[in-house]
């Protein structure tokens, strides 16, 4: 008998997958965009009721099908079902008649593919959900159509193809060396692998140009602002940590310590976190601004993944670390992302409360305390504090982290700054309000009690950083927001000129 | 003899004769014509159903009687055979349903349909051949009755083809004929046989093994259009699309390919092949030209012209993954069989309901068509992921498959040539896909119909959505029973231990 | 019993001949179709006696050799006597409805056609060398005649040809006879072999022997010695042409390989029995090479029968000091090529027929659109094309497949591509001809719809080509029957 | 020289002859006189060359006989064709347009 997780991550998978058969009829593709907020609800479930280690096996899938859920992809899927859930709510107000229907074809399918790779543990439906996001996110990115939109979609899908590959290349070596078609058995088996440098370049190379890799990223900032608002935000802030979810469930963390690659990663990271900030504050559209954000915040998450790598013995702790800032990061850039939608109702007190809200959980990204980002930061400085990490590079992790906080919180002010002047003084459609709203009470406020466990790190209702964390935490803050002043005098000084 | 043994040769008479009542139609009995194509397509199906039940369960179909002294005619079916046989039968009952709305108001129906039913009885033969010399009779009948469904249109550039098509297919035969006969003169008549006759061959016969090997490829290398026998392949395009589909699908180019698994399992067997040092530059020649094959494809500006580059490179996985030593690389390439035929006759269903109801036959028309015939597009969307292998489609199995047994058999590199294959397929498929789907229409179609509320012809309309359900449905249930890759697997496995 | 379906065979088709000689067109036609059933049924009859008992010697009115006739009744002349059988009932029929019956000159045909077939079982059944000849010039006289009866100057200036192409070879074999007697002292081709084999080979019999098979090949029009041919076979009726192509040049092969068979061993040596090959070989390519170029429908098949009797001179090297079982496969390679020729070929002239008479021309352009007009005669014709291309399953290919194996294990890999390229070339031609036939032009809609039976008859003889390599086997089996070397019944 | 062998040379002789004529002659009633020294040849030696082993031999006189029937047959209806084109085309003669009705292309 099957039980009700089963059915549940069936049921899950499915809806948005048999979604698009809505678009057949007249009638179902007229109300198609009332049930996008839908879909995500039963993985919302999933992740919320259900305990994980629940496995369902699906023998006559591909080679041999197992989905199955551990802390790990929890967080993932929640992730990814809360986000996707507040971006639909937010579309159905955002979508105008322009070619609606396909919009809600494609949102279904990216989102099949989002979900079932999170739950999936078998080489074959894992690559074969990843595939179908990756396929089905052209179709959101280009949905536009204007010239950047198609150009960014060109970018987007050549280097979306050429990571297929990669990633293809190197399930198929990996799977090989470990004789399995099971993820988990993977990092073992290319820990021990003859070609296992080979297997781990292709899998970096594969899944980085999902989660932004410096040199992978092209696509990353031309593909995120055309997109239609709802879709930047769940390409931003969930797919984006599809790479990541990628790179943690078949590179072989904790098996064996591997310091080349970690500290390749490390600097990776490093190059991510600072230069995207540097090539984002130059940047004009808002959208672009958060970007390159993502790039930068994915850089520092990076690190994590580098240091994870190099030394196998903190990888367990850095994991669950990764996860929550994965999370955090994710609501928070999901909600900036909204906000670049909505508009400014009259009224000076209104006004002020959504520059308020627009602002707080980008604040939160740079780690204002009592802040979802304030925990992550500091879950992170913890994880990769010096002591308990033994190799090479691990000196430099405290400063570029702090490097990465100024940059965060730069990026964000440059956010607030382009936003400033593109906002329309208008009403909002009450959807897109609903779901702008919904996105800045979840990063805010449910963060707190969403199931994250992070050993030595205290959990809801209110987590209070002790004094010294405070101002750990505010002293980058004040740099940046040094800086930006600075800059805006330099620049109104140039322009007295 | 018992019915067992009688019923491979009524596979084989079901469309024979269907071909004979065809010819002798007149020209206007429509319904008649279609209820007989029709009836006999079920017929088939019906036994092969039957037969691949029997074989399962490892009931032996066979007959068997000498035709020219030394020789017999044989026909057996084994699993291999009911796999080919199997493809054939469902395939020409779509593709014969297909045809119906696509010959609707043409002239020269009796004998499109007629040839069209030969086509097919030669595709059986070749599939329940039990020699080579019986495969040969088949073979050759199928370049006889390809021939008038090539030439179809009656122009001068059909005409040019289907010289070009002949001049290639019977030097083809030919060659193959000399092959043929050379091995009998070394060893006799051969019947197929699981595991090969040669596994501890004289040395002294060895280099003659090789010459008769490299004979026996280059004579169906032409049907299997590897590089540089092709050139005939995409001439032939002019075709009537029911014709491209079978064609490519089913009939001339998978006979290449499955003559050539004939000979490396049942003829030679894998060992012995693999002793005698010929399946290694088997596989360079097959990778050269999926990789070939692709590059062509790129410049194309024809549809069908593309597709058929697509065919040349699509048709070497099977080569290459019968020259992969070992049971999951042999998996992957027999498969293949089966699978690129399913996502190839999609594409082509959709490459003729384009131009029959569009009047597109140019890549730069198809802008924005995917809103005129979502159906069509969506089954040409299929199809072209399924041929770029990506998952869960029927392309990625076998990509998936071919890359584990290639690297089981320690030929990595075969992964680097599967990767690049799938980039060159995804950079010629890609654009079309959005072409179809995200590109405005420009102005108004080359030659517009309309039938009713479809989108086009119902006859065209269902094939390629039901082929493109194929395509889907034996990639995600891979793993069932009865599914292709699992019966590839039965062949293998009986392959390897026989 | 054997006494009249002796009779039967040699003398009722003189009687028939006789009789329509008395009447006119229509009425011959009557008394030609009652008498082509006896003629089946008698020929079926002997194969039938022969097919169960074995083969045995006959001296016609108990006369024995070598003043009276002595006929060799073995089981190749018996197949051969029955494919007569079918093949000239084939075009007697389709003559009586072909030819035109108020031409006057045309009540000729049916004594002729009697004439001719009684000509050919006498060869078929012929044992002494004399009686061969009587029985070549009763067919070369007859098939002249017929080739004449078209009744143009074209028509006789062919016919012209023939008669003094014939007449030579005639007279070089006759004379190979004479000296073949005059050294041997005996007719019977046996009673020279079996002299053979106890004497030593006396000086200049090799002679006689090149004269007689010189004399036969000109008959056979193998090249260079085919220029009579084409227009021969390209001018006459079909049914004249038809007979001619697939019967009447057989009959001197038939007896120059009978002649080398048995007196190419001891007589004969490596270089002529090569040469012949190789002349053969330069008629399979010539003769197919100018078939492509004909522009007449006619004049193809003609040059194609030039091509497909090179192939039957490759006997001459392939049992030339070769093992037994090579010999063995090349003869039955050689007599299914005959089968299998004469029956493609007949159906081939016939079909032609019917498009020619279909578009009201001879030229093979202007065959455009008769594949949607005349679909049945145009697959006959590809079907006799079929064998033609010796493609399976036809007895071509048998006879093909055959051959190869005896070139390969004779180790005389040369002639193997002669039979790979010959193959191709007549595709080509084959082949032309249907892509002018399926070439959609659009002024091409005035066209003659021959008779229903007119049509059938090729295709009947078209799928017997066809089939014969399935059942090849069971003819070639019949050649291997005993035969009883004494006596008479 | 024996009476047989001087025969058989002779036949041979005219053999030769009319082989030449046959070959070389144009006019159509000429081939055929050709043809029948060429055929006296034939019989000439056909009857002389076997009396070397002794006695008369009555085979070669009877086959002879017959062979002469035989070319009286074929010289009739030759006599006929020529006659008949004679008529049609005004010709003695094969040669004129010959070399162009084989061989190549039309």
């Amino acid at each position: 008998m099957m039980c009700p997780e089963s059915v549940l991550v069936l049921l899950a998978v499915c809806l948005p997958l048999l979604y698009p058969a809505m678009a057949l009829r007249a009638e179902g593709a007229r109300a198609m965009r009332y049930v996008m907020p839908v879909l995500p609800l039963p993985a919302l479930m999933l992740a919320l009721g259900a305990e994980p280690g629940w496995q369902l096996e699906l023998p006559w899938l591909l080679n041999g099908g197992l989905w199955a859920m551990d802390e790990l992809r929890r967080l993932f899927l929640l992730l990814t079902a809360v986000l996707w859930t507040v971006a639909g709510i937010y579309a159905v107000g955002y979508l105008g008649d322009h070619h609606r229907r396909r919009f809600c074809v494609f949102w279904g399918l990216t989102l099949a593919g989002n979900l079932g790779l999170t739950v999936a543990v078998d080489v074959g439906s894992f690559y074969s959900f990843f595939a179908l996001m990756t396929f089905a996110g052209y179709g959101l990115v280009v949905h536009e159509g204007t010239d950047e939109a198609t150009y960014a979609g060109r970018v987007y899908l050549v280097m979306a193809v050429l990571g297929e590959m990669a990633i293809l290349a190197g399930l198929l070596l990996a799977s090989a060396a470990a004789d399995s078609q099971l993820l988990t058995d993977l990092p073992a088996a290319v820990a021990s692998a003859s070609q296992r440098d080979l297997i781990i370049a292709l899998l970096v190379a594969g899944f980085g140009v999902k989660a932004g890799l410096p040199l992978l990223h092209f696509w990353l900032p031309l593909a995120h602002p055309v997109a239609p608002t709802p879709a930047s935000a769940v390409l931003s802030g969930a797919m984006i940590k599809a790479g990541l979810l990628g790179w943690l469930v078949t590179l072989p963390f904790g098996e064996t310590a591997l310091p080349g690659w970690g500290a390749l990663m490390i600097v990776a990271g490093a190059v991510a976190a600072i230069g995207a900030a540097v090539l984002g504050v130059c940047q004009r559209i808002p959208k672009a601004v958060l970007a390159y954000s993502s790039i930068s915040q994915m850089g520092l998450m990076v690190l994590m993944v580098g240091a994870a790598m190099a030394d196998p013995g903190r990888a367990p702790v850095l994991f669950s670390v990764i996860a929550l800032y994965a999370l955090h990061h994710g609501l928070a850039k999901g909600s900036l992302f909204l906000s670049a939608g909505v508009s400014l109702p009259a009224g000076i007190m209104r006004r002020a409360a959504v520059w308020l809200l627009i602002a707080l959980p980008g604040l939160s990204l740079a780690g204002l305390p009592f802040t979802s980002g304030a925990l992550a930061k500091l879950a992170m400085k913890e994880g990769l504090s010096e002591d308990p990490l033994d190799f090479a590079l691990a000196g430099y992790l405290s400063p570029l982290m702090t490097a990465g906080a100024v940059a965060t919180l730069l990026l964000v002010l440059r956010y607030l700054w382009t936003l400033g002047g593109k906002l329309e003084n208008r009403r909002n459609p009450p959807m897109l309000a609903a779901g702008w709203l919904a996105s800045v009470g979840v990063s805010l406020v449910a963060f707190w009690w969403m199931p994250w466990e992070v050993e030595g790190l205290v959990k809801s209702p209110v987590w209070l950083p002790a004094p010294y964390q405070l101002w750990a935490l505010v002293w980058p803050m004040l740099i940046a927001v040094a800086l930006a002043g600075l800059t805006l005098l330099v620049a109104r000084l140039v322009k007295q000129r | 003899m018992t019915l067992n043994a009688w019923l491979p040769v009524f596979a084989l008479m079901t469309s024979l004769v269907a071909a004979l009542v065809i010819f002798a139609l007149p020209e206007k009995g429509y319904r008649l014509r279609t209820a007989v194509n029709l009836g006999a397509a079920l017929v088939k199906l019906g036994l092969v159903v039957v037969m691949v039940w029997g074989v399962f369960r490892g009931v032996d179909y066979g007959v068997s009687f000498t035709m020219v002294p030394g020789v017999a005619f044989a026909l057996k079916a084994d699993a291999l055979s009911m796999m080919f046989a199997t493809l054939s039968a469902v395939l020409w009952l779509l593709t014969t349903v297909y045809a119906v709305g696509y010959l609707e108001d043409s002239p020269n129906r009796s004998r499109f349909f007629g040839f069209f039913s030969l086509c097919v009885a030669s595709t059986m033969g070749i599939a329940l051949a039990g020699n080579l010399f019986t495969f040969f009779l088949f073979y050759e009948m199928l370049t006889l009755s390809t021939y008038p469904l090539v030439v179809h249109r009656g122009t001068e550039k059909a005409l040019k083809a289907g010289r070009t098509y002949l001049i290639y297919t019977l030097t083809g035969g030919a060659v193959l004929l000399l092959a043929i006969a050379w091995l009998h003169g070394v060893e006799g008549d051969l019947p197929f046989r699981e595991g090969g006759h040669f596994i501890d061959a004289d040395a002294d016969i060895h280099l003659s093994l090789i010459l008769i090997f490299i004979l026996l490829v280059a004579g169906l290398g032409v049907k299997a259009a590897v590089f540089p026998l092709h050139g005939w392949l995409p001439q032939a395009m002019v075709a009537p699309a029911p014709v491209s589909a079978l064609l490519h699908a089913v009939a001339v180019v998978k006979a290449g390919a499955f003559g050539i698994v004939r000979v490396v399992y049942n003829i030679y067997g894998i060992e012995a092949s693999s002793l005698l040092g010929v399946l290694e530059p088997l596989a360079w020649l097959a990778a050269f030209t999926m990789l070939y094959g692709s590059v062509r494809a790129l410049s194309q500006v024809a549809l069908k012209r593309l597709l058929a580059f697509s065919t040349v490179s699509q048709v070497s996985y099977i080569i290459l993954g019968v020259c992969l030593f070992g049971p999951v690389g042999a998996a992957g390439g027999l498969v293949h069989l089966l699978h690129q035929g399913i996502m190839k006759i999609t594409l082509f269903f959709c490459a003729g309901n384009y131009a029959e109801t569009l009047g597109i036959h140019r890549i730069d028309d198809m802008d924005g068509a995917g809103r005129r015939m979502p159906g069509t597009s969506l089954a040409f969307t299929i199809g072209a992921f399924g041929m770029i292998g990506v998952p869960p489609l029927a392309g990625f199995i076998t990509k998936w498959t071919l890359g584990s047994g290639a690297l089981a058999a320690n030929m990595d590199w075969v992964i680097a040539v599967l990767v690049l294959s799938s980039l060159l397929n995804a950079a010629y498929f890609l654009p079309i896909v959005h072409r179809l789907w995200f590109r405005e229409p420009n102005g108004s179609w080359p030659r517009e119909r309309r039938w009713g509320r479809l989108e086009t012809n119902a006859w065209l309309f269902w094939p390629p959505l039901l082929t493109a359900v194929m395509t889907v449905v034996v990639g995600v249930l891979a793993s069932l029973p009865f599914s292709p890759l699992s019966w590839a697997e039965l062949i293998v496995l009986r392959e390897y231990s026989p | 019993m054997t006494l009249w379906l002796m009779a039967g065979l040699l003398f009722t088709p003189l009687a028939w001949a006789v009789l329509t000689l008395l009447t006119d067109f229509a009425r011959g036609r009557l008394v030609t179709w009652g008498g082509i059933l006896v003629q089946v049924l008698v020929s079926l009859g002997l194969w039938l006696t022969v097919a169960r008992d074995g083969g045995f010697y006959y001296g016609l009115g108990g006369w024995d050799a070598p003043l009276g006739i002595e006929l060799r009744v073995d089981g190749l002349a018996v197949t051969f006597v029955l494919l007569t059988a079918v093949v000239a009932s084939a075009c007697g029929w389709h003559a009586g409805i072909y030819i035109d019956p108020d031409k006057p000159w045309h009540r000729y045909f049916w004594p002729l056609f009697w004439f001719l077939w009684s000509g050919l079982n006498a060869v078929w059944l012929g044992d002494d060398l004399f009686n061969l000849y009587v029985g070549l010039e009763l067919i070369s006289l007859s098939a002249v005649g017929l080739v004449a009866l078209g009744g143009k100057a074209s028509a006789l200036r062919a016919s012209l040809r023939y008669l003094l192409a014939a007449l030579l070879g005639s007279l070089a074999y006759l004379l190979g006879v004479a000296l073949m007697y005059g050294q041997f002292g005996t007719l019977s081709i046996a009673g020279i072999a079996s002299w053979l084999t106890e004497h030593p080979v006396p000086a200049g019999s090799g002679l006689a022997l090149a004269l007689m098979i010189a004399g036969l090949a000109l008959k056979t029009a193998l090249f260079p010695l085919h220029q009579w041919l084409p227009p021969a076979h390209g001018i006459a009726k079909s049914p004249v042409s038809a007979l001619l192509s697939a019967l009447v040049v057989k009959a001197s092969f038939y007896i120059a390989a009978r002649l080398w068979l048995e007196l190419g061993e001891p007589l004969g040596n490596l270089v002529s029995a090569q040469l012949v090959g190789l002349l053969g070989s330069a008629a399979v390519v010539w003769g197919s090479w100018l078939a492509c170029r004909q522009l007449q429908l006619k004049q193809v098949v003609a040059y194609s029968s030039v091509a497909q009797i090179g192939y039957l001179f490759l006997l001459f090297p392939l049992t030339y000091s070769v093992s037994e079982s090579v010999s063995l496969q090349a003869q039955q390679g050689i007599t299914l090529q005959v089968i299998s020729h004469a029956l493609a070929k007949a159906a081939m002239f016939l079909a032609a027929g019917n498009l020619i008479l279909s578009v009201g021309s001879s030229r093979v352009d202007a065959l455009a659109g008769v594949s949607r007009f005349l679909p049945f005669s145009l697959f006959s014709f590809g079907l006799a094309g079929v064998s033609l291309m010796s493609l399976p399953p036809s007895g071509g290919f048998a006879a093909k497949w055959l051959l190869l194996q005896a070139s390969l294990e004779s180790g005389q890999w040369w002639w193997v591509l002669v039979l790979l390229v010959g193959g191709l070339l007549s595709a080509a031609y084959v082949f032309r001809i249907f892509r002018a036939s399926f070439l959609e032009s659009p002024e091409s809609d005035q066209f003659y719809h021959p008779a229903r039976s007119l049509e059938v008859i090729p295709m009947i003889l078209a799928l017997l080509a066809l089939g014969l390599g399935l059942v090849s086997e069971q003819v070639l089996s019949v050649m291997a029957l005993p035969f009883e070397v004494e006596g008479s019944p | 020289m024996t009476a047989p062998l001087l025969y058989a040379l002779v036949g041979a002789m005219l053999c030769g002859i009319g082989l030449f004529g046959l070959l070389r002659l144009s006019h159509l009633l000429r081939k055929l006189l050709a043809f029948n020294i060429m055929g006296s040849g034939v019989f000439l030696v056909m009857v002389g060359l076997p009396q070397h082993q002794g006695g008369q031999d009555p085979v070669p006189q009877a086959l002879v006989l017959t062979g002469i029937v035989v070319a009286i047959a074929a010289t009739a209806l030759a006599i006929v064709l020529i006659r008949r084109y004679y008529h049609l085309s005004g010709m003695t003669s094969l040669e004129g347009e010959t070399t162009s009705r084989e061989g190549g292309p039309e």
